[in-house]
Order: C-alpha cells, then sequence, then structure tokens
C-alpha cells in the first residue's frame, strides 16, 4: 500500500538525515518502526505525510509511493485528502480550542453526512474526551494523546502514521492505546506504520518491523523475527526474555552493535 | 540542621484550577538523600506536585516546606538559591543559545558581575568570574557526556541529547533537591539506563536528592527508595516501590490489570 | 560652469498638497531661464531639488549637504519650522534663502523688533504679505463684514490649526488684532495638518458659537474641516491661510468650501488675462508641453518666488560681478516696486529694504465660490464651466507699523 | 447646549468608532489566521477608496456597481498579496512577515500617491449631503450605513469563527501552521482567504469614510488607529475587536470635549486612547477580551 | 549539528575559548577595519562620511533596540521617541544646564535610560504584540511631550544645538566629528558584545526563549524585561544625543512612528540576536535611499523616465523602491543580513564541501 524506495532527506539544504532508506507497509497491517534518537523515525513520517516542507526539508532522492502513485512532491493537504494521516509526536493538539472543535477539525478534508457518527464512535473509543469541556490545551498528556488519536479518526484515513504514541503515557494508557491501535487496525481495516521507542509494545503489536539507524534501514523482520533477535534483545527490548537487567546494576561496558 | 530531618515536606498541599482539583491534600516528606519517585495516572497531577515546589503554580492550600522552611509563598525566582532544580516534562531549554550558555544560565543564582560589570568584561572581574565558572561546567558537560554539542545550538538538537541538556542545566544550579519530571519519556532502552546512571550517580556521588516523576515501572522499581502514588490529584499509596506496586489500588488505577494480549515488560519483573 | 541652487519641496509630506504646485512653479521657471535665458549671465543654474517630506531635521540635513558639498549660493526654501530652524545657518553661512513660509518672524532683518525669541533674519526673504499681515486684513475685512451685515454684539474669533510652527506663526498677531478689533478671541482649536475627521472639532467650534474661523493648516487638512463643518451644520465664515485655500481644495471639498474668504498673492489667477500671461504659460510649458493644465495659486507664486531670486542673482552677476550670497542679498534692495520682467500684471509689486523685509502690505481677499458637484471633471473644466470661482472681495492696503516688525 | 454637545459628540464616537472596529476586526482576522500583525491595513482602506473613486469618477459606473467591482477587486488583490509576497514567506519569523506588512505599507502608500496624486479627492455625491434625526441629534445617513454594515460585518465574523470548518481551520492554522497542514488544511489557502477577506471588509470602510470625507492618503492613518482598537478589545476576539473600536472613537470625542472645556491642551483627541489603552493594559494585560495564552511546563 | 570550527584554531584555555572574535582571522580583520575606519575622513569625499556617520549614530540606537527586540524578544514600535529623547535631553543639558557637549552626550543616555525604565515598567506584566503596541503608545505620547514641553523641547520649533567640542578642539566637521561617533560606535559595540557574553545578557536571551524555565532558573522576569528597556533606551539617548550634535538642531518632528518603524526595520533586516547586525541593517537603511536616488539619477532624462514623467514623481518612486526593497529583502532573506554573512562565513570554512 505504501512503499518507500530508497529516499534521501536534506534538511534546510545541508543536513542530511535519511540516506537511502527504504521500507513498505502493506495494506491492513501494523509495521513497527525502530530506532535510537536522532535516527531519523520521525523525519521518515513526515517524509510520507509532506510535512516536510514546513520544516525546510526536502526529499532529495528515492521516491514514495501510495497505492501505485506517487506522492512525494504532493502538499501535506493533498496527501491526507489521499487518506494518509499522520498523528504527529508530542500529540500537537490545538491548545485553544475544545476538544470538540479539535475532532471537528480532524474531518476538515470530509464533507459527508457521517461526520456525526464517526464523532459517536471516536467517543466509544474514548469515553473520556466527551467529558472535557474545557480548553484542549489544559488536557493531560494522555488525555492529549487520545485527543490526537481520535482527530486521526476523525479523518477516515487508509493510513495512519503515528509517531510515539506512547509517549509520557501511564503503563495503564500505554496498553489502552496499543489496545486501540490494534482495535483500529483490526475493526476498522486501517493500516498503521507505528514509531514507536517501547519496542517490545510496539513488536507485540506490529507483524512487521524495521530496525533504522542514523537514517537506514539496518535490519527488518517479522516481529518475531525481529523480538528474536539479539541485538534487539538487548539494545530495545532490555535483556534476554523475561529476564530483565536492572536498571541500578548497569555494566560498565557497552556491547558493540552487529548490524553497524 | 539535623541531616535526618526530611529535605521536603508536603502540608496537605491542594490546587485548584476554577473547577478543577488538580491536587487534593497531598502530604509527603522527601527525605535527604533519598530518590523519590511520583507516579499516577495522567492528569493526576504529579506535574502540578512538581510545578508547586518550583514555584511555577501556588498552592491553594497547605503548605510546603524545604530544610524546614516554609517556602510555600518564597517567588519562584528564589527557589533556585535555595537549592531547587528542576527539569522539565516538555523540553523547556533556551532553544536559541548554545549549550554551553544553557547550563551557564543555570549558574545564573551564584554568579555576580550584573550587567554594568558584564560590559566592561576586563576591567570589573566578569571575565574571572565567567571562567571560574565555566571550570564548573565543563565538569557537568563531561559527567553527562555531552562535550561534542558544547557549542551546538540546542533547539536543533535530537531529543535525546537535549533530555541530557536540561539535566545538565538543572545540575549547575547545584540544587540539593533536583525535580526531575519523566526525565525517560521518549528514550529507547539504551538511552534509559543512560539516564538512569547519570540519576544514580547524581544522588549517591554529587548528593543531591532527587524526586522524580516517571511513566517507566522498570526505572522506578530499579532506582526509588520510596514511591508515592497519585490519582485524580489525592495520594493513593506511599512506600517502597514493591509493595506500593503491589497496592490492588495501585494496580488497578495505574498498571492496568495483566493483560494476555498486550504484555506489558515492566510489571513482569518483581 | 553652472551655479549651484537648492531647492527644498514637500512632494510627499502632510503639506504636499499645496507644495506640488508651488515646487513646480519654482522648478518650472528655474528651467525657463535655463532653456530662454541661458540662465544668469551665461551660467546656467544647477538647480538641486530635494523633497523632505515637510520634515524639518531632513531640511537640516540637507542644507548641510548644500552648502557644505555643493556649494549652493541661493535656496528656494518651503516650510515654516524648517526655515526659522534655518536662520542662524543661513545667516552665518550669509545664503539667501527665499521660502514659501511666509512667517512674520523672517521679515525682521536687522532684529530691530526686540521682541522675544525673534532673531535677525538678513538673508532671509520671501514673495508676498507675511502670514500675520494676511490674517490681519482678514481681520480687518471680517470687522467691516459683520457691520455691513448689520449685526449686533461682539464678533468672535478662533484660531484653527495644528500645534506646528507654521499655523502657529500667525497666531498670536491674529488674537492682538482681533482684540484690538474688538472681536471676542475664543480658545484655539487644534486639529492635525493631515486629513482626518474633525467632525469633533466642528462640534467645538458650533458650541464656541464663534463668528469667525482662521484656517491656519494647509489645504488637505482644512478640507476635511470645512467638509465636516458643513455636515455638522456649522455656521461660520472662515479666513483661509494663504495656503489654506485654491482650487484643487475647492474640487475636493465641494460646496464645503463655498464662501471661505483667503488672500491670493498675485495680480491675477490662472485664466485670467494680463501682459505677464505670456511669459507664465510659456514657464508653464516647461512641465507641460501640450499647454492643457490647470495651474493653481499656488504655481503662480512659485514662479514669482523664483524669478525675483533670479532678478537677484542676475544683478550680482551684472558687470561681470560674482554670484555670491551676500551680493545676491543686495539684489533684493535693488529695486523698488520690482515685478519681475515678463511677469506684469502677475507678480505683484514689492520692495524689500535692508531692515525690513516686509516685501508687501498689500493683501489681496478673494472668496471661493462653489455652486455644484465639483466630483466630475477637472479643476480646469470646473474653472471653466463656472462651478467652482475665486472671486476678488477687497483689497486691504495695511500701514507698514513698525510694532508689526517680527510678528 | 452643554449637554447637546456631549451628546453630540458622544454620537459621533460611536459613529467613527464603529468605522474603527470595522478596521479593527478585519485586522483581527488577519492576526488569528496567521499571527501577523498587518501594519498595510490602512493601505487597503486606502487603495479600496481609491480604486472605488476611480471607478465612480473615471468609468462614471454607478456607485453600487462601482462598490461591488471595488470589493471583487480588493479581494483578489489580498490574494495575489498573500500569494505573491506573504507565501513564501510561511514558515519564517512573525517578525519578518510583520515588518513585510510594513514594507507594504510604504510601498502602497507611496503607489496611491503616484497614481492618484496628493489631492484629496470628493466622492460623487451619494449620500453625501443628506442627514437624519436621531434622537434629536443630526447624524449623516452614510453614517448610519456604515453602524449597520459594521454589525453585519461583525455578526459574521463571529459565525464564521465558532461555526464553519473554514473558520476552525483558520484558528488552527493561528495555533500551529505545521498542525493543521497535518489535518489536512491548505495553510496557504487559509492564509490567502484571511487576507483577501480583510482586505475586502478594509474596503468597505475605506469607502464609506471617502464617501463622508473624501480620499486621500490620510485614509490610511486608520491603520495606526486600530491599534489601540484592537489592543483595548484584545487582539484575537472580534467582538473586543468591535467594542475596542468603539471605545476609541468615543473617548476621542470625550477628550475633545474635556479639551474644549477644561484643559485647552489642543491635541487630546489624539493623545488620549493611547493613554487609555496603557491604563486598561496595566489593569488587564491581554485587553478586554483577549484570551490568555496557556502556558504549561 | 557539531560546530564547525576552522583547523589549526585550537584553543589551550577558557579565556581564549571565550572570546568575542573566535578566530585569529577575525582579530586581524577588525583591527585592519578600525584602521582603515580611522583612515576614512583623510581619503572618503564627505558625502561617503556623512553617510557613514548616519549609519554610526543610527547603529548604536538600532544595537539598542536589538538588544530589546533580537535578544530579549520584546517588540518595541517606539524607539525613535527615546532615540529623540536622547537627543533633546543633550541639548536641553548643554543649554539649560550647560553641561560640556562631550558630557551632555553620555548624561543623555542615562536620562533617556531612565525615561525608558519608566516606560518599560509595563513589560514586566505585558507579553508580545500586547507590549508593541504599549510602546506605540509611548512613541505617540512622547511626541506629544515633545511638542509641549517648551521648557525641554523648545516646542515645536525645535531647539538649534551647539557642535560637539573636547579640549577646545570643536569637532563640527563632517571629517572630525566622524572620529566622535567612531569612538562612541566602538566602546557601545564592545559594550553590548560583552554583555552578551556574561551573566545579564544570558539571562535576557533566557527570558526572550523560555521565560517560565528562565524563571525557575532564578531569573527575576521583572527585572530584566524592564532593563533591557533601560539599556535599549540608554544606547537610543546616546545614539540621538550624537544626532543632535551632529545635525545641530533636534525637532519633534523627525522622531515620528516611521522612523520607529525604520529602526525595527534596521534590526529585522540586520539580524534578530545579532551584536553587529544592528551595524549592517542601520547600514541597509541609509545606503537604500542613497542607491534608490542614484539609480534615479541615471535614469533621469532617459526614455524611461520620459515615458513614467518619473522627474516629478521621483519621491514616490524613492518610496516606493524602499518599500519594495524591505519586502524583497525579506522574502529572500527573513533571517537577515548577519545571517547570509554567517553562511557566507560558513561557505568558505567548509568549501568545497556543502554537506
Ligand atoms: N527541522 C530540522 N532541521 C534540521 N535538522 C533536523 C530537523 N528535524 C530533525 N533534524 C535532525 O534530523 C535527525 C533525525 O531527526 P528525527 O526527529 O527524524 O529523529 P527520530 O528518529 O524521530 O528521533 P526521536 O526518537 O528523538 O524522535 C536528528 O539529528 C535531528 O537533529
Ligand atoms: N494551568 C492549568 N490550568 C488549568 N488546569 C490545569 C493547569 N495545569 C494543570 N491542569 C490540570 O490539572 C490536572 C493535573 O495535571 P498535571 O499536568 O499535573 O498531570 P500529570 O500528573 O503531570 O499528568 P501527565 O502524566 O500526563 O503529565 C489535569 O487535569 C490538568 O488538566
Ligand atoms: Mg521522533
Ligand atoms: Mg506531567
Amino acid at each position: 500500500m505504501l512503499a518507500v524506495n530508497n529516499i534521501e532527506v536534506v534538511y534546510n539544504d545541508v543536513i542530511l538525515v535519511l540516506r537511502g532508506l527504504s521500507l513498505a507497509v502493506p495494506k491492513g497491517e501494523i509495521v513497527a518502526l525502530l530506532g535510537a534518537n536522532g535516527a531519523g523515525k520521525s523525519t521518515t513520517l513526515k517524509a510520507i505525510s509532506g510535512l516536510l516542507r514546513t520544516e525546510e526539508g526536502e526529499v532529495t532522492r528515492g521516491d514514495i509511493r501510495f497505492a501505485g502513485e506517487r506522492i512525494d512532491g504532493l502538499e501535506a493537504h493533498e496527501i491526507v485528502r489521499r487518506g494518509i494521516f499522520q498523528v504527529m509526536e508530542g500529540r500537537r493538539i490545538v491548545a485553544d480550542m475544545t476538544p470538540l472543535e479539535n475532532l471537528r477539525l480532524g474531518a476538515f478534508t470530509r464533507s459527508d453526512a457521517e461526520v456525526r457518527r464517526d464523532l459517536e464512535m471516536v467517543f466509544e473509543y474514548f469515553p473520556r474526551l466527551k467529558e472535557r469541556t474545557g480548553l484542549a490545551g489544559y488536557l493531560s498528556g494522555g488525555e492529549q494523546q487520545m485527543l490526537a488519536i481520535g482527530r486521526a479518526l476523525m479523518a477516515r484515513p487508509k493510513l495512519i502514521l503515528m509517531d510515539e504514541p506512547s509517549m509520557g503515557l501511564s503503563p495503564l494508557l500505554v496498553k489502552e492505546v496499543f489496545g486501540i491501535v490494534r482495535r483500529l487496525n483490526r475493526e476498522l481495516g486501517i493500516t498503521i506504520l507505528l514509531v514507536e521507542q517501547n519496542a517490545r509494545m510496539a513488536l507485540s503489536v506490529a507483524s512487521y518491523g524495521y530496525v533504522m539507524e542514523q537514517g537506514k534501514v539496518v535490519l527488518d523482520g517479522t516481529a518475531e523475527q525481529l523480538a528474536g533477535n539479539e541485538d534487539v534483545k538487548e539494545f530495545y527490548l532490555g535483556g534476554h526474555g523475561a529476564e530483565r537487567k536492572s536498571f541500578r546494576n548497569l555494566k560498565s561496558y557497552k556491547r558493540r552493535k552487529r548490524w553497524l | 540542621m539535623d541531616p535526618a530531618a526530611p529535605i521536603l515536606e508536603a502540608e496537605r498541599v491542594s490546587l485548584r484550577f476554577g473547577g478543577v482539583r488538580a491536587l487534593t491534600d497531598v502530604s509527603f516528606a522527601v527525605r535527604r538523600g533519598e530518590v523519590f519517585s511520583i507516579i499516577g495516572p495522567n492528569g493526576a497531577g504529579k506535574t502540578s506536585m512538581v510545578n508547586c515546589i518550583s514555584g511555577r503554580y501556588r498552592p491553594t492550600g497547605g503548605r510546603i516546606r524545604f530544610e524546614g522552611r516554609d517556602i510555600t509563598r518564597v517567588p519562584t525566582r528564589r527557589r533556585a538559591a535555595l537549592g531547587i532544580g528542576r527539569t522539565f516534562q516538555n523540553l523547556a531549554l533556551f532553544g536559541h543559545m548554545t549549550v554551553l550558555d544553557n547550563i551557564m544560565v543555570g549558574r545564573h543564582h551564584l554568579l555576580r558581575s550584573g550587567f554594568l560589570r558584564g560590559m566592561v568584561y576586563w576591567l570589573g572581574g566578569a571575565q574571572q568570574e565567567e571562567i571560574a565558572h565555566r571550570r564548573e561546567v565543563e565538569e557537568i558537560i563531561d559527567f553527562l557526556e555531552i562535550q561534542h554539542v558544547r557549542k551546538a545550538i540546542a533547539g536543533q538538537l535530537p531529543y535525546g541529547l537535549r533530555k541530557r541538556v536540561e539535566l545538565a542545566r538543572a545540575v549547575a544550579l547545584r540544587p540539593k533537591l533536583i525535580l526531575l519530571d519523566e526525565p525517560m519519556a521518549g528514550m529507547n532502552l539504551e538511552e534509559k539506563e543512560d539516564m538512569a546512571r547519570y540519576i544514580l550517580d547524581l544522588n549517591e556521588e554529587w548528593g543531591m536528592t532527587v524526586l522524580m516523576i516517571e511513566h517507566d515501572m522498570g526505572v522506578v522499581m530499579d532506582i526509588s527508595h520510596r514511591v508515592m502514588v497519585l490519582d485524580f490529584g489525592r495520594k493513593i499509596a506511599e512506600g517502597p516501590p514493591e509493595a506500593v506496586l503491589a497496592d490492588e489500588h495501585v494496580k488497578r488505577a495505574y498498571l492496568g490489570e495483566a493483560d494476555e494480549a498486550v504484555s506489558e515488560p515492566e510489571e513482569a519483573v518483581a | 560652469q553652472p551655479i549651484p541652487v537648492g531647492h527644498l519641496m514637500d512632494n510627499s509630506g502632510p503639506t504636499s498638497d499645496v507644495g506640488v504646485p508651488y515646487g513646480q512653479g519654482v522648478a518650472d521657471a528655474l528651467a525657463w531661464v535655463n532653456a530662454t535665458r541661458n540662465g544668469i549671465n551665461g551660467r546656467r543654474l544647477n538647480v538641486l531639488g530635494f523633497d523632505y517630506g515637510y520634515q524639518a531635521p531632513r531640511a537640516v540635513a540637507q542644507y548641510q549637504a548644500w552648502v557644505n558639498r555643493e556649494r549652493v549660493v541661493a535656496i528656494q526654501g518651503w516650510g515654516t519650522a524648517d526655515t526659522e530652524a534655518l536662520v542662524r545657518f543661513v545667516t552665518r553661512d550669509r545664503i539667501p534663502y527665499i521660502s514659501a513660509s511666509y512667517s512674520a518672524a523672517l521679515t525682521d532683518a536687522a532684529g530691530r523688533s526686540g521682541r522675544q525669541g525673534v532673531e535677525a533674519a538678513p538673508f532671509n526673504f520671501f514673495y508676498g504679505p507675511s502670514y500675520s499681515d494676511a490674517l490681519r486684513a482678514m481681520l480687518q475685512w471680517a470687522k467691516q463684514d459683520w457691520e455691513r451685515r448689520g449685526q449686533q454684539g461682539r464678533p468672535r474669533y478662533v484660531h484653527m490649526g495644528a500645534n506646528h510652527p507654521y499655523p502657529n506663526s500667525p497666531k498670536e498677531a491674529g488674537e492682538a488684532m482681533a482684540r484690538e478689533l474688538g472681536f471676542e478671541v475664543l480658545p484655539a482649536i487644534q486639529f492635525a495638518l493631515t486629513p482626518g475627521d474633525y467632525t469633533a472639532q466642528c462640534l467645538t467650534l458650533k458650541n464656541q458659537g464663534a463668528n469667525y474661523a482662521y484656517l491656519g493648516n494647509t489645504a488637505g487638512s482644512n478640507i476635511s474641516v470645512l467638509r465636516a463643518c458643513q455636515t455638522a451644520g456649522v455656521q461660520v465664515q472662515f479666513l483661509g491661510n494663504v495656503w489654506g485655500m485654491d482650487e484643487n481644495a475647492m474640487k475636493a471639498a465641494g460646496t464645503a468650501a463655498n464662501g471661505v474668504v483667503f488672500p491670493v498673492r498675485t495680480a491675477a489667477v490662472w485664466g485670467q488675462e494680463a501682459p505677464g500671461m505670456r511669459t507664465l504659460r510659456q514657464i508653464s510649458r516647461q512641465s507641460d508641453q501640450a499647454g492643457t493644465a490647470y495651474r493653481p495659486v499656488h504655481y503662480l507664486a512659485g514662479v514669482c518666488s523664483a524669478m525675483l531670486m533670479v532678478e537677484a542673482m542676475e544683478h550680482a552677476a551684472q558687470n561681470g560681478g560674482e554670484v555670491s550670497g551676500p551680493r545676491i542679498r543686495d539684489g533684493f534692495y535693488a529695486r523698488q516696486n520690482w515685478v519681475p520682467r515678463g511677469l506684469e500684471g502677475v507678480c505683484v509689486p514689492v520692495t524689500y529694504a535692508a531692515e525690513d523685509h516686509r516685501g508687501t502690505m498689500r493683501v489681496a481677499l478673494y472668496r471661493s465660490v462653489v455652486t455644484g458637484d465639483t466630483s466630475q471633471g477637472s479643476v480646469a473644466d470646473l474653472m471653466r464651466a463656472g462651478t467652482m470661482r475665486i472671486e476678488p472681495v477687497a483689497t486691504i492696503e495695511l500701514a507698514r507699523r513698525r510694532d508689526w516688525l517680527g510678528w | 447646549m452643554e449637554l447637546g454637545f456631549l451628546l453630540q459628540l458622544l454620537l459621533n464616537g460611536l459613529i467613527v468608532g464603529a468605522l474603527y472596529g470595522v478596521v479593527a476586526m478585519s485586522f483581527v482576522l488577519i492576526y488569528k489566521a496567521s499571527q501577523v500583525v498587518n501594519f498595510a491595513q490602512g493601505e487597503f482602506l486606502l487603495v479600496g477608496a481609491w480604486v472605488c473613486w476611480w471607478l465612480l469618477t473615471a468609468w462614471q459606473l454607478p456607485f453600487w456597481l462601482g462598490f461591488l467591482v471595488t470589493l471583487a477587486f480588493m479581494t483578489l488583490f489580498g490574494v495575489i498579496l498573500q500569494v505573491v509576497v506573504l507565501r513564501p514567506l510561511i514558515g519564517e519569523p512573525v517578525i519578518s512577515v510583520i515588518m513585510v506588512t510594513i514594507g507594504l505599507s510604504i510601498f502602497f502608500q507611496a503607489l496611491m500617491k503616484w497614481m492618484f496624486g496628493v489631492f484629496a479627492q470628493p466622492f460623487p455625491p451619494i449620500f453625501a449631503a443628506e442627514r437624519v434625526r436621531v434622537l434629536g441629534l443630526e447624524v449623516q445617513s452614510v453614517y448610519l450605513l456604515s453602524l449597520a454594515i459594521s454589525a453585519a460585518i461583525m455578526i459574521g465574523f463571529w459565525w464564521f469563527f465558532t461555526y464553519s470548518k473554514h473558520g476552525l481551520a483558520m484558528r488552527a492554522t493561528a495555533f500551529d501552521q505545521q498542525v493543521a497542514a497535518s489535518l489536512g488544511v491548505s495553510v496557504p489557502r487559509v492564509f490567502a482567504m484571511s487576507w483577501a477577506i480583510s482586505a475586502m471588509v478594509s474596503a468597505v470602510a475605506g469607502v464609506v469614510v471617502g464617501v463622508v470625507n473624501g480620499v486621500s492618503s490620510a485614509l490610511s492613518f486608520y491603520g495606526i488607529k486600530v491599534f489601540p482598537a484592537v489592543i483595548l478589545g484584545g487582539l484575537d476576539s472580534i467582538v473586543g475587536a468591535v467594542l475596542g473600536g468603539l471605545i476609541v472613537g468615543v473617548l476621542e470625542n470625550l477628550a475633545q470635549w474635556l479639551d474644549a472645556e477644561v484643559l485647552n491642551w489642543g491635541n487630546m483627541y489624539q493623545i488620549a486612547p493611547f493613554y487609555a489603552l496603557i491604563l486598561i493594559l496595566l489593569i488587564k494585560p491581554y485587553g478586554l477580551f483577549g484570551t490568555e495564552a496557556i502556558e504549561r511546563v | 549539528m557539531a560546530v564547525m570550527m576552522p583547523a589549526g584554531d585550537y584553543r589551550t584555555s577558557y579565556r581564549e575559548d571565550m572570546t568575542i572574535f573566535p578566530t585569529r582571522g577575525s582579530r586581524v580583520a577588525l583591527w585592519a577595519g578600525i584602521a582603515l575606519l580611522c583612515l576614512a575622513p583623510l581619503v572618503l569625499d564627505r558625502y561617503l562620511l556623512h553617510l557613514l556617520i548616519n549609519i554610526g549614530f543610527l547603529g548604536i540606537a538600532a544595537l539598542g533596540l536589538n538588544i530589546l527586540v533580537g535578544f530579549t524578544g520584546q517588540i518595541s514600535i517606539g524607539h525613535a521617541a527615546f532615540f529623540g529623547f536622547g537627543a533633546f535631553a543633550s541639548a536641553w543639558a548643554h543649554e539649560v544646564l550647560h553641561v560640556p557637549v562631550a558630557l551632555a552626550i553620555p548624561l543623555a543616555g542615562l536620562i533617556t535610560a531612565l525615561v525608558g525604565l519608566v516606560f518599560g515598567a509595563p513589560a514586566a506584566r505585558l507579553k508580545g504584540l500586547y507590549l508593541a503596541i504599549a510602546t506605540l503608545a509611548a512613541q505617540f505620547i512622547l511626541e506629544d511631550f515633545f511638542a509641549r514641553a517648551q521648557w525641554f523641547t523648545g516646542g515645536v520649533a525645535g531647539r538649534v544645538t551647539e557642535p560637539f567640542s573636547l579640549f577646545g578642539l570643536r569637532f563640527d566637521r563632517d571629517e572630525t566629528y566622524f572620529y566622535v561617533v567612531l569612538a562612541f560606535v566602538a566602546a557601545m559595540f564592545l559594550g553590548a558584545a560583552n554583555l552578551m557574553r556574561t551573566r545579564d545578557g544570558r539571562a535576557l536571551v533566557a527570558v526572550r526563549d523560555h521565560y517560565l524555565s528562565a524563571e525557575m532558573m532564578g531569573i527575576n522576569l521583572a527585572y530584566y524585561r524592564t532593563l533591557s528597556f533601560g539599556i535599549a533606551s540608554f544606547y537610543a539617548g546616546i545614539g540621538g544625543a550624537l544626532y543632535a550634535h551632529y545635525l545641530l538642531f533636534v525637532s519633534v518632528e523627525a522622531f515620528n512612528i516611521l522612523f520607529s518603524i525604520q529602526f525595527l526595520g534596521m534590526v529585522i533586516i540586520g539580524g534578530l540576536g545579532s551584536v553587529m547586525g544592528s551595524l549592517m541593517g542601520a547600514a541597509f537603511m541609509v545606503l537604500l535611499p542613497e542607491v534608490v536616488q542614484s539609480l534615479a539619477d541615471l535614469l533621469a532624462g532617459g526614455p524611461i523616465d520620459r515615458a513614467l514623467k518619473l522627474g516629478a514623481s521621483i519621491s514616490y518612486l524613492r518610496e516606493m523602491a524602499i518599500g519594495a526593497a524591505i519586502i524583497l529583502f525579506l522574502i529572500f532573506e527573513p533571517d537577515g543580513l548577519a545571517h547570509r554573512w554567517r553562511l557566507i562565513k560558513a561557505y568558505w570554512k567548509l568549501y568545497p564541501y556543502s554537506h
């Protein structure tokens, strides 16, 4: 459904961030994209959604195809209309509007009559959003994250790009959010490209995964394959199997990553 | 001062925003030298509590004592000099300054030369002072391993580094109590390990008392001495981490029941 | 070798409404001198124009550039604030300065008036009656008008204008004269030099019950007052400053301008016949080859002012003399009842004396008459059709009183 | 007499204030959409008034037609301005954009003088001579019309921002352009829309003032007058803009009264709004209706 | 992200690492520049000196505004009024208090700083554009004061001032006054550069970038917000005083809103938050009209001139060109001249590798 072929991204004409990155997201699947801070995960998502341009970034090589058509070079709003919706890092809800208005904004590209029904659906997924009538800026972090996802649903996208949905959420909410992510995928058939630091969570919902490092994909495979990989275990999952090493007794040396 | 006495005491602290009760009668004490964690669901009032301590918010009820002194009404800007430093949940660096300058701002209350002496840099002793403090700042930079980005513009750094710079800035204040609002958020395992190491070093070697908000239960379990749980602005539990996490109420409100579909690694560890 | 001459203009500032035609008159006259007379005794004039936007400091800066770098020998100036600011400088540098400011303070050439704040201005000249004298004449007319109309009681007089050296210039003189003539003098009313909504001022005027009001500003803002006062139904006889009313203003104000009395500096207005009109039309063709433009009163005044300077320079250049500041100044004193050659019947005769730079004490008063819609058609059309007219009202010959010198 | 005078002044203040309010609204519109403070607002009035004047005199169009053509032109003008000048600046620091509007103001001020001269020009008499008596006071009919127009525009704006999809999009864009883009909002189109509406509404005010006072470059002074008005009301509040405009209008006239009766300073009417501005800001730092920025750490 | 340093430029002490001019080349360039400027009156004609002098005193005032806008993040639309205040204060101090001009200039700076503190007081409470508009009010209130305060300003007629003199030497010509301005420029710019690398300078920037966290770092917001007004006004006052004793005449008309906006243009075009950018911005604003004028002079008499009747409209065209230049400049260089300058320098350092 989505295919990213060998793209390069440059910020401000000088900073090369992605160096020949390729990945594919099959229809109806959840694909996880893992990687260290600064590896370029968010940049990848922005390249797909067209938001890169608002930050003076540019795809300088390669192409991005969605449902067979090239979408790199399109404006962000056109890409939204084609059914790709990015839930940005850091929630980014409109703080000086109410949650309801935020949700209505999500449906901006639509003009069909079912907006109202979808609103009900979102409230069903996130009952607590209905209770909050003040400004969204005063919602707690988790509530804002739910609002951000809810807003994405309002656009009825085919593909959601999710950037670190679990960041700053309590364990309970992380579970809730991932539960919802899975439900969205199963019940509504929405394809999801998921960027996540919480690798264990991500691999538990995803069917396929990519690991990226310094702007390139260094490893990919099915979720099971990745979860079994030594390096992934060591650097993303924390120890082997259920036995997790303690944060208190960290080894003073670090094992070299083999894929580098 | 009695070393056993708590460094920070909150006494029935309440905070309301119009109709919202962010905190209701929360009392707790942080002992000198410990790592104290606050956990709780989103919107429970954790950040609000930290904001009350650091002076961003003024509690609508109750009192906060620091080293025995009532600081409830002390202006925000004085608290740095008292020995309270903090980091922020959503990064609050000085985005256009270099990393070095960001950390030097942390030394603000320790520096003496005002704008007049600053303008005649070489004459009024400002230069000596700057150099002396630069030395200390370099120590912090070494400790947090950010030498390579000293002169970089803070706002352009990757997220993980920015978090570290923010920590460096707070450390530069030479606080007795350092408040960390979700220091691990958005980090991968490797980075969390580094951060945990820094926090432990600050606590054990630099002798700082740490008050930390964190959602990663693994980290909370491993490095904190005591944990307090907030829910809907009320304290629902306090004690050693194992005890608190075993608490039914906490499980229900915060951790969630073990779910076979989405396995939660953190709580699998005892 | 050309003779450098400065020409200060306001083509873009708050007085540009009258500055443009005046400046055009000066520029055309000097260009015409170069074109038809080959300059002054064979030396062409190098006219250095500068639009200073009616900001005195910019004028001062330009003045210093002219004097230090271009070494100008004479300057055609403009506003009151800048001219008065430059008095000391031109006196020091001995540069004749012919302003379009008719501030009476500039007439006290030897500083004999003894009035506080009035310095000697031996190098300042202007063409026409001073603001104060013009206002004195209008007040005399107003007094007659009051009596002629058989009104009872003391007439009430009010000064209106911006707080600016130019409108302020005749304020004191006017109010003193009004008292002398038996007027009741009301508190002055301020309005800015730029057009705007001055309804509040008009309501104040109405509330005060003024009978005669002096408009001290230039046309642009006066128009706003006239229109606002018409709307507010104010019944008052307006007396316009010499820069306060002209053909363009009449067109812009429409019937609101009907009846305003104001002084005209020249002996004729455009379209009337006089011996000097032929020359004037030639001059006008400098910037209007087609010869179709209508030239408002200020254009004519600009021409007269420039031609006075030209003849003073010619006087300096006679017999191979050096064209220097002091010698040009002497040229201004060389003749009595002086009318520039070829402009007879256009420029009024003037006489300057070393101690008294009041060129004339004769004030010709006219009245603007507007009888219909002025929004369609050009000024020339409207004047031709008679929709707008400038009618002579009276000519007042003031006594050359010594105690009026300098204010 | 005294009371009548005062009432006349008050009424005049309301009438002029309503016009300030209209201009203030169009100013706030741009601000709300793009956080840009438009220093060229006054020039919008100017351009609109001159264009309308030119249509009515040079082309002899009937007023209603000329007026409509002017509005259409101004809409286009706003769009073009946005596309040519402001679009390249999307994403740049707001202060640079503000400076650009200052550049626009300088440019159009001069252009209008160049094209139409420095003389004030009268509009053909449309309503000019008509006066109506309201509550015993005399009022220009066109002023009453402008009051009605202001009210209509104000209600339109309020509806737009609260209920319409595009109003929401505009607010979202004002809050964060990137977020708006991620929601499928075409940021450039939103900006173009706000500039177009703003230019058009300002032109309405320009024509009204022009009909009453004649057209001249001084019209652009409304662009400065608008500042105390919007700040008094609160920068991002449509209601506040209208109220601020009314307050400034009334204040000017009251100051003139005070001046005439007591002070005799002469120019209180010009300066009083600014004193009031500072006083009000000291009491209410976000104006009367401005929303306080949400600041959470 | 790592900062590039030219090869071969090692620092062995913190002192060396903390200089204003980080490379040897830049220090050499600085001294060479100052030496060249000292020679300027000997080689340049008066017209160019006149422009340099203008750039000098405007640059000082622009630097003040940059400290306020660029460093502390508080927009001021009333800077010309403070510039004017300095001009009047110096004229007044000399004329009425009989202070020698050489002392009247710094005194004027101080008086203006006090006035700035008064008008800056709302800064403690107001933010962003609300503050900006409050400074707009200050502009109009001060202008009104200038027109009214006969005793201080000479009223609307203005005041004639005396030239600068020191030890019996009169600096009343472009050639001599140039050195006075140069000395002030050097002192004021060094002062600002020093300020920005020490405690209070950092505090100002911190207040701009994130005032909430700045407050928690122990920074007194109200103090620094007001202080930056004081410093900005001090610079404006010095600039204004230098202007007064150059022009030898001060009048309220000069210090209008348009001039304030020009100052804002200088700092934005020069580069917000850049010390040297202020000077570049001032140069831009001074030279732009001159360039336009020379272009017009070149065109004069040509076919374009005749076709458009430029002669009479030149002043409008000049204004339009200035407006257009500002617009175009910002479209192509929204970060200002200082930024462009840095890019050029970086380009040469990295040459031939562009990434
Ligand atoms: N707007 C920008 N301008 C310049 N550089 C940028 C910009 N945005 C990101 N970068 C740089 O690009 C690199 C990749 O950033 P990106 O945000 O994509 O990383 P990430 O993998 O999402 O990391 P994180 O886990 O921290 O979110 C980083 O080095 C970052 O500094
Ligand atoms: N300035 C404010 N005005 C109004 N309400 C506020 C404000 N700050 C916080 N709140 C409210 O107080 C409550 C507690 O918020 P707080 O930020 O302390 O939560 P938290 O425990 O830190 O949550 P999270 O884990 O998501 O960061 C929330 O309901 C929030 O909406
Ligand atoms: Mg990211
Ligand atoms: Mg929090």
